[in-house]
């Protein structure tokens, strides 16, 4: 369902599925959470493999945006034009950067 | 052309993302991608709702999805035979109101569905009669 | 999960391609790409032989495709109301017999489809009824 | 529906087609037709852009080839996993060859 790097201090997540939706976000909950270890407070989501994200799935990522507490950042990277288009009707691109890859957004957060 | 479809699914959240991507398919010609996208996005959420809240989660009860294809515009209806919704879920609502000045603590991770389901929509109505609820979901051809 | 899916189309070879995707889409958690691509070959042959040739062409009649997913197989009918295909038009031919030492000229432009449908699938059955012609396209789930 | 390139005396028809079935393969041969002028021979077809073709649209690209007489050589390139797929099934890969690209079709029509 997903896999990990880190890159310089920053957790790179990859989701290695094409739909994260409600019958997938309770699992993918429970991987992200077990990929955040202790310490972890800056991470990208990369979702170059996903095609669609509905409402339960932007909804673990906003969970995992309050895991990281105050402190911590998250950066969405890869997302399609559907991912976009979610992100803006709720507003979210005004809560998470959305980058065009994972090495811009790692960039961004190592600055 | 003018053509129908109607699908017939179990309550299954994992037979919801085949069905709608079938829905956009069909829709592949008339739509262009941006409203294909809000399309299968408003699609998801309904069926989801009503797998989730109407069935309670649980298989082994039918929904049917059926789509139109008008010459001004996409049709589809979502039938479902659970609990109906209640009124007040369809009042308008906004999930994000005051999302600006929001710390990350209080931003929504849920009760987004609804207002989903109307913002990629031109038009939204739902009925309730002998125990069959049709939600119809209404997209209209931009003019090109 | 078992499900199934109807749809209905007019006999417009431009309908035929949203179709064939959304068939591909219902099936796209089923079966792999391989087999989606045959799948989707197949279907797409068999649509155009019932609007070609049972309906001549000509728009207007409708014609039904009846999708079911089962646990070891996938089955997808194709329903049309037009005269019946003659029984010799299934047997078994091979458009491409001698393909290895022929020349360019030789080559066939046409008359493939019967045989595309009867390579991508696994089984293939045909029925007139009434009036009503039902052509059985089966694809075996691949066991993984 | 296409455009057109020459490098080197090879004509170069891209496809400008999702899907090359039953409902647009007459177009699709009359514009071929047209593109091939008196004198071109070597054709390289590439269908980059083509998601899909049924035994119709191979029927018009067979037809190419015969136009292109026994002097003539037409290559395909960029065909996806499905288009490979029809070309296999109908044995049609040992009357083309197919490339990755439009570049190694090119170079090897050239040689
Ligand atoms: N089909 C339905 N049947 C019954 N209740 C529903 C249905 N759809 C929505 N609701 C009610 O409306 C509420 C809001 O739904 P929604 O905005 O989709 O968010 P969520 O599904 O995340 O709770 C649900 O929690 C539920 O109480
Ligand atoms: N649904 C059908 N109804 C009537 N005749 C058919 C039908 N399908 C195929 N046929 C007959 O079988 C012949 C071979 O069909 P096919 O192999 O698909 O090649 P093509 O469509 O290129 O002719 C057709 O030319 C037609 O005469």
């Amino acid at each position: 369902m997903l896999s990990t790097e880190t890159i310089d201090g920053v957790l790179i997540v990859r989701v290695e599925e094409r739909r994260l939706d409600a019958s997938k976000a309770p699992l993918f909950k429970e991987h992200v959470s077990a990929a955040l270890g202790g310490d972890v407070n800056r991470l990208v989501l990369d979702l170059g493999q996903v095609e669609f994200i509905d409402s339960s799935g932007l909804g673990v990522i906003v969970s995992v945006l309050k895991r990281l507490g105050p402190s911590g950042s998250l950066a969405i990277a890869s997302a399609n034009s559907a991912v976009r288009r979610l992100f803006s009707l709720t507003r979210m691109d005004r809560v998470f950067i959305l980058y065009d890859t994972p090495q811009s957004a790692i960039e961004n957060l190592r600055a | 052309m003018s053509s129908s479809l109607s699908l017939k699914i179990d309550s299954d959240l994992a037979g919801v993302g085949p069905v709608a991507r079938a829905v956009r398919a069909l829709c592949s010609e008339t739509l262009d991608e941006l409203a294909l996208d809000e399309l299968e996005l408003g699609v998801v959420e309904a069926l989801n709702n009503v797998i989730k809240h109407g069935y309670a989660g649980q298989k082994g009860s039918l929904v049917q999805v059926r789509v139109g294809l008008k010459a001004d515009k996409v049709v589809v209806e979502i039938i479902d035979q659970a609990p109906p919704m209640p009124p007040s879920a369809l009042q308008p609502s906004d999930p994000w109101a005051g999302i600006d000045a929001a710390e990350p603590q209080d931003l929504p991770e849920g009760g987004m569905g609804l207002a989903l389901i109307q913002m990629t929509m031109d038009e939204v109505a739902y009925s309730s009669r002998k125990g069959v609820n049709t939600l119809t979901l209404t997209k209209l051809l931009s003019r090109k």
